[in-house]
């Protein structure tokens, strides 16, 4: 490089800029140009295949007034709710009973991991079997004498959705507690014993003294935990395949059977962006604050 | 030629001039179950025979899953060679755009317009005065089919329409069965409400509200009665703890259900079951009421491909799949009706027979996946299945029926 | 500003005592430059309009409280961080836009920053290899450089394997094998306890007079920067305060903050004004009263406020002179450090350890008040 | 957030990969009311997260007359091997009854390249991102932070048709590329974690050593990534293994992985489902991550503390 003046802007970090291509392609291309997309086909009455014919707002009136819809949104509500909050507690819990020293620590966190190498798919048939009230958990509970023992999440629209988070939260909460626990050990040993010299009980100083100290993790287990949550489908599709009823949509759901089951892709669009615009407004400028800002972290 | 392409599959020769080229052909389809694996594999066996090659692209699940694979595949450019749809208007899109082949060639060569019945099966085939598709099999929705068990074991005798059935169902319950299985989806939960509304309300009153889509008739007094029926089959399909139609089946096979409304697909799982109609089994076409059938049906479509030898092929495939022989067998398997006329069925059981009475009989009506596009179709599926999950009224739900169709198309 | 004025004022080090040993090249003139050199972070100005020459052989040390831009500097020479505005010499040679490694410099953190994955002898020859050196070459000078820091034991070992104070003589020889004009040091005493800092600063100090290269040496440390510089670059806030020889910036700091932040005990401060009688000048506080007889500049005129700043060692402490009274008594072992009151202020003054004085004694002070600072309170300049 | 630069400078070079020794509060070695709580408490959970597996692993020896008995959670009576057989070579999808055998080979000729290629670039991502900071990095990653919360069904058509243009729609490749977009945004996130807490001297130590972009990246950067790589590849296997959508849209038939023929075993009912076929199944596809997983934990939490530790 010349020494004379500064070398031109885009030259500057060259190797950088040119690995980084694949990642600014699939930025820009699939997940901007995806969704710009997905906006604009989402104003037209695309049926089976994609077409300009543009209706305004028709589609999103339409979605607004379908009840499926409204049921997905609030299923999506509850389980995203549920399943953070216990997803989190238990999660941390098990790091923290996990991080006593106690013996056999690799087997019990095995034990705890092991749902997460397997599929939704496979968690909600093992699921779909264990709640069958016809001869799962409630017929063999009856069977030894409760009579009146009544758990039958998946038939019943009303529990249906704790149906779900039950086989979610088996499936996913290994990995919080994963994350949790790499960050429990990440946490300066000294912490621990200023906390005991003045007496401060264990409880307090997880609650009030180590999580504090653990936000990057929590950061962390937040973006997984939440992209997990706004992707539910596998899961409903392979323990109740949305039912009883429309009791357990979901709006990946929604998303996907407009598009290819009703054929009405228009709706499936503007069911797409309802989506993905919520996911942007939240994300992106959070992301970018979180991990943009100062300097090289 | 007719003729010739018989004797090539009777003797299995390949010196026939079309068999000649031989080609390598993925046809998809969602016929995964025992019955209908069974009746596929006689395609399979045709297509073979020609000195072509089936190579099998089944997917499993329902028609939903499957369908959203094919749509992706043929617009994605990477088209199979022959696909399954239900005929009517679930590819009228595809074709329309272009990326489907025409079959004119071949149904004027076989004269496919005069051995097609009912006729009206190869018109929804039709788009601007061309073949995209052929009709396989009829399929009908309209049956009731009940276990001769269930009824023995609750004392009572198998009912012979849809009132005797209600009215039986305390017996069974008594008896502990589950008087109708329904699995939880909402298109056989539809198909139970178009059941009724063509047995009970009759052909008028069907297709009003389909083909016409008159939301006042849709609201009105007539329908009303449908949907108090079908208020009466929620009441009764209680406990019914199963997801697919099959499992639904099986329930009525091992005679812990009494019964079960489903199209005549369900003939087959009885028959892979070994089971005998009429001592085993009882089927009510029409519910025992009206005796009016629907011909919706599988149909084939053929992606427009660049190679010749696989163009050839395909058109070897819609051949062979129509010829008689491979109609009768195939449609023994599915416990479905042949499209051809002139096919002899003597093999047939007794609910095939009655079926094709009734086909004889031409009280035959288009289907609603012809009359209405998939996207009602979808939300008539919500709507039932929303009823039967909940506590819905009927007098809400034949509001929103009559909403839907208001704004059908 | 301060910087520039200071800049006339430097030291030219004895460069013909200087006896060459080791690397070849080291007797090379050389010298870094630093032109106007602006650093900012969009609205975030960290340097600003600095400017700095080092002469050939020179050991300058950038001190200063963290957070003042000493280690960004570093990092400027060192073209790890892109600057703003400005210009970057070494060896009268423009690199402000050329990558580290061509600058002709060698660089030692911190954290030692050494490849944990690699053997010493793998650290060592990391950069050399880059350069597409023989491995002759390299085997040469990986051998010279090992001896001249003792380490030739450690060369097969991992870092993992070596003590803070191995692993940072490792960090050193790094750059010593690149065989630069150019050193520089991003306060690479700071990791280790006070034990080994004191023998490694010795060490780098002999290193220094034995290859007499050029180095910048930033650090938070009076006492590395008073016993290792030739010169001290005092920063604050991005600005160098005062660049001068150690005993210049000890005992006619520039201002205030320089004068505060540099000695141990620390200097005290006293706030007062300027008296004059009978020709003489006094400093004046709360009624007492110091002749600024031999003031080392210039004395303001009377009725001007000033701050007198005096160090504890220049405070003499017996019965007669300037009434005080004491408060604590600090034992340091070789002396003690009294806390006085003057005057209605607190003064520290360093006595004897058997100085036999009493909390609460009146006792008399005397001043030298040749190595005193007056200050402006305003502008907080030296006068 | 706590200071990275702070944290990661004052751990030396060799910490960075992080510990794997608990640091809690210590528990007395006694059998103290307090130790007996703690095991109950984990022995209990564990015996819910071995639930599902030992319902799957009993049903899969049963045979069907002794599952119609009833109890899922009742051992077999007598042991039988033939759904295991019948999985994993005679179940029948339509007219294919070769079980999963085939699909097997399947996954593994997707889930290979597809793991190399997805951490190949996710890791130089992270790497350039954490350390060669670019004007407008951050925007693109956080468009692809974005992108890791887009549900894969609503990318499904955009990506069929970007396929379709560039003509790679049904290729093997094709597939490939899919599973290294969706893969990116979680992996790179993980990989510039990592790569953050590098103490950032080492990387000013190589620059003035005269290494390039490349140069650290594959001699200081790589050969101290171990954990986070292991993290990675669990991670990538496990979800590219286990996929089901991308796999049956965009392959055919003959390359269908073995979750689509997994789902086509457990969709095709004869009749009767037969539970312990599919349990059978269920069990083998899920055997290759879970062996991963039983091989690797120890470094799974080590990588995973070193890579979303330090945010």
């Amino acid at each position: 490089m010349s020494a004379d003046g500064p070398p031109g802007r885009l030259f500057k970090n060259i190797s950088a800029k040119i690995a980084s291509i694949p990642m600014i392609l699939t930025a820009v291309v699939v997940f901007l140009g995806g969704t710009l997309w997905t906006v604009i086909y989402s104003f037209t009455d695309s049926k089976l295949l994609p077409r300009l014919n543009f209706v305004g707002l028709a589609q999103y009136e339409r979605l607004w007034s379908t009840p499926r819809w409204i049921v997905s949104i609030e299923n999506l509500a509850i389980y995203g709710i549920l399943s953070l909050i216990f997803s989190f507690v238990i999660g941390f819990l098990l790091a923290a009973l996990l991080d006593q020293q106690i013996r056999f620590e690799n087997t019990f966190r095995t034990i705890f991991l092991y749902p997460f190498a397997l599929s939704f798919i496979v968690t909600g048939l093992v699921w779909q079997w264990i709640l069958n009230p016809d001869f799962g958990l409630q017929h063999i509970i009856r069977g030894l004498g409760w009579e009146n023992f009544t758990f039958n999440p998946l038939y019943d629209a009303r529990l249906v959705m704790f149906g779900i988070v039950l086989a979610g939260l088996w499936q996913g909460t290994g990995l919080i507690m994963c994350l949790m626990l790499a960050g429990l050990r990440g946490i300066d040993e000294d912490i621990w014993k200023a906390a005991r010299v003045e007496g401060i009980p264990t409880w307090k100083t997880y609650l009030f003294i180590v999580i504090p100290m653990m936000r990057p993790v929590f950061v962390t287990t937040l973006v997984i935990v939440m992209a997990g949550i706004v992707k539910l489908y596998d899961l409903v599709v392979a323990m109740t395949a949305g039912g009883p009823g429309t009791a357990s949509e979901v709006p990946a759901k929604y998303v996907y059977e407009f598009m290819f089951r009703a054929q009405n892709l228009g709706q499936g669009f503007a069911a797409s962006t309802m989506m993905l615009l919520s996911v942007a407004v939240v994300v992106i400028p959070w992301a970018y604050l979180e991990f943009g800002g100062k300097r090289r972290g | 030629m007719k003729r010739r392409a018989l004797a090539a599959m009777l003797t299995g020769s390949v010196a026939l001039p079309w068999a000649a080229s031989a080609a390598d052909l993925e046809v998809t389809h969602w016929w995964t179950s025992g019955g209908e694996a069974a009746a596929v594999a006689e395609f399979a066996k045709a297509f073979d025979a020609t000195g072509n090659h089936w190579v099998d692209g089944a997917i499993a699940g329902s028609g939903e899953t499957a369908r959203s694979i094919m749509v992706s595949r043929i617009t994605g450019g990477d088209p199979m060679g022959a696909t399954q749809f239900n005929h009517g208007r679930q590819a009228e899109e595809l074709v329309a755009a272009g990326l489907m082949r025409d079959l004119d060639a071949v149904a004027e060569a076989q004269d496919w317009k005069s051995v097609i019945n009912p006729p009206s099966l190869l018109e929804s085939c039709m788009l601007d005065g061309h073949l995209y598709c052929i009709p396989v099999n009829i399929h009908s929705w309209q049956w009731l089919w009940l276990s001769n068990q269930a009824f023995a074991d609750a004392g009572v005798p198998v009912p012979a329409n849809w009132e005797e059935f209600v009215a039986a169902a305390p017996a069974l319950q008594k008896a502990g069965k589950i008087p109708l299985a329904v699995g939880q989806q909402g298109w056989q939960m539809t198909g139970i409400f178009n059941d009724l509304l063509l047995g009970l309300g009759g052909k008028d009153l069907y297709l009003k509200v389909y083909d016409e889509k008159d939301a006042e008739v849709a609201g009105g007094a007539d329908v009303a009665k449908v949907f108090k029926a079908l208020d009466d089959a929620r009441t009764l399909s209680k406990g019914s703890n199963v997801q697919s139609w099959n499992e639904a089946t099986a329930m009525v096979i091992s005679g812990k259900a009494g019964g079960q409304v489903m199209g005549d697909w369900a003939q087959g799982e009885f028959q892979v079951a070994g089971k005998v109609a009429g001592t085993d089994y009882t089927c009510l076409p029409g519910l025992g009421e009206a005796r009016y059938i629907t011909t919706g049906g599988d149909s084939f479509y053929f992606p427009a491909l660049d190679d010749p030898e696989k163009s050839k092929a395909q058109e070897v495939l819609a051949e062979v799949i129509l010829s008689p022989e491979t109609q009768v067998a195939f449609n023994l398997k599915k416990g479905s009706l042949p499209v051809r006329g002139d096919v002899d069925l003597a093999a047939a059981n007794d609910c095939m027979k009655k079926g094709l009475a009734i086909l004889k009989e031409g009280n035959v009506l288009k289907s609603t996946d012809e009359l209405i596009s998939p996207d009602t179709t979808t939300q008539l599926n919500d709507l039932m299945s929303e009823f039967f999950a909940e506590s819905m009224t009927a007098e809400d739900a034949q509001k929103r029926f009559a909403g839907l169709i208001e704004s059908a198309d | 500003m301060i910087a520039q004025q200071s800049i006339d004022a430097r030291r030219v080090p004895e460069a013909e005592e200087r006896r060459v040993i080791g690397m070849p090249g080291a007797a090379r003139a050389s010298s870094v430059s630093v032109r106007d050199l602006r650093l900012a972070y969009g609205a975030l100005t960290v340097l600003d309009r600095l400017s700095l020459d080092i002469a050939e052989g020179e050991f300058i040390v950038l001190l200063g409280p963290s957070g003042c831009g000493k280690s960004t500097l570093l990092n400027c020479v060192a073209g790890l961080l892109e600057i703003t505005d400005g210009q970057i010499w070494i060896k009268g040679r423009n690199v402000t836009w050329e990558e580290p490694k061509d600058r002709g410099i060698g660089m030692v953190f911190q954290s030692y920053a050494l490849y944990p994955q690699m053997t010493v002898r793998g650290n060592l020859a990391f950069g050399l290899r880059n350069a597409g050196l023989p491995k002759a070459e390299i085997e040469t000078r990986i051998a010279r450089a090992a001896e001249i820091l003792q380490i030739e034991p450690l060369l097969e070992r991992k870092p993992a394997a070596l003590s803070g104070g191995q692993r940072q003589r490792v960090a050193i020889g790094r750059a010593l094998v690149r065989d630069v004009d150019v050193f520089l040091f991003d306060e690479p005493l700071s990791n280790l306890d006070a034990k080994l800092r004191s023998e490694l600063r010795v060490e780098i100090k002999r290193l220094h007079q034995q290859l007499r290269n050029t180095m910048i040496y930033v650090t938070h440390d009076q006492i590395e920067a008073l016993t290792l510089a030739d010169r001290i670059a005092v920063m604050r806030g991005g600005i160098i305060q005062q660049l001068a020889d150690p005993k210049t910036i000890y005992n006619r700091p520039a201002n205030l903050f320089v004068a505060g932040f540099i000695g141990s005990p620390a200097m005290t401060f006293l706030k007062g004004r300027i008296a004059e009688r009978g020709g003489a000048s006094f400093f004046e506080a709360g009624g007492a009263a110091i002749a600024l007889d031999g003031y080392q500049g210039e004395v303001p005129p009377a009725g001007r406020e000033v701050i007198l700043g005096v160090r504890p060692e220049h405070v003499s402490v017996g019965a007669e002179g300037a009434p005080a009274t004491v408060d604590i008594d600090e034992p340091m072992g070789s002396d003690s450090l009294l806390w006085l009151t003057f005057g209605g202020q607190s003064l520290s003054a360093r006595a004897p350890a058997e100085h036999g004085f009493g909390r609460g004694e009146k006792v008399g002070l005397g001043f030298d008040i040749s190595k005193a600072s007056l200050f402006d309170p305003r502008s907080e300049q030296r006068l | 957030m706590a200071n990275p630069d702070m944290l990661a400078t004052t751990l030396a070079a060799t910490d960075v990969m992080g510990r794997a020794e608990p640091r809690g509060a210590r528990p007395r070695k006694t059998l103290s009311r307090r130790n007996v709580m703690l095991y109950g408490v984990l022995i209990v959970v564990a015996l819910y997260y071995l639930l599902p597996l030992y319902v799957m692993l009993v049903t899969s020896l049963k045979g069907m007359p002794e599952i119609r008995l009833g109890g899922i959670f009742a051992p077999p009576m007598e042991i039988t091997f033939e759904p295991w057989v019948k999985a994993w070579s005679e179940a029948c999808t339509g007219l294919n009854c070769d079980g999963l055998s085939r699909g097997f080979w399947n996954s593994v000729r997707i889930t290979i390249p597809s793991v190399a290629l997805s951490i190949a670039i996710a890791s130089i991502n992270g790497y350039a991102l954490a350390n060669w900071r670019f004007k407008g990095a951050n925007t693109f990653f956080a468009i692809l932070i974005f992108g890791a919360f887009v549900p894969y069904q609503v990318m499904l058509y955009p990506i069929v048709i970007l396929l379709r243009e560039i003509g790679l729609y049904g290729t093997l490749t094709g597939l490939v590329i899919v599973h290294t977009i969706f893969g990116m945004p979680i992996l790179t996130l993980l990989f510039r974690n990592y790569f953050a807490s590098v103490p950032e001297e080492l990387f000013k130590a190589a620059r003035v050593d005269g290494a390039g972009f490349w140069g650290i990246y594959f001699k200081i950067m790589l050969p101290m990534s171990l954990p986070i790589f292991v993290v990675a590849i669990i991670l990538q296997v496990t979800g590219i293994w286990n996929d089901f959508l991308f796999g049956v849209v965009y392959t055919k038939p003959d390359t269908y992985p073995m979750t689509v023929q997994l789902n086509n075993i457990v969709n095709s009912v004869t009749g009767v489902k037969e539970y312990n076929v599919n349990m059978a199944a269920t069990i083998i596809t899920g055997l290759v991550p879970l062996t991963i997983y039983f091989i690797s934990g120890k470094l799974f939490v080590r990588g995973i503390a070193a890579g979303a530790v330090k945010g």
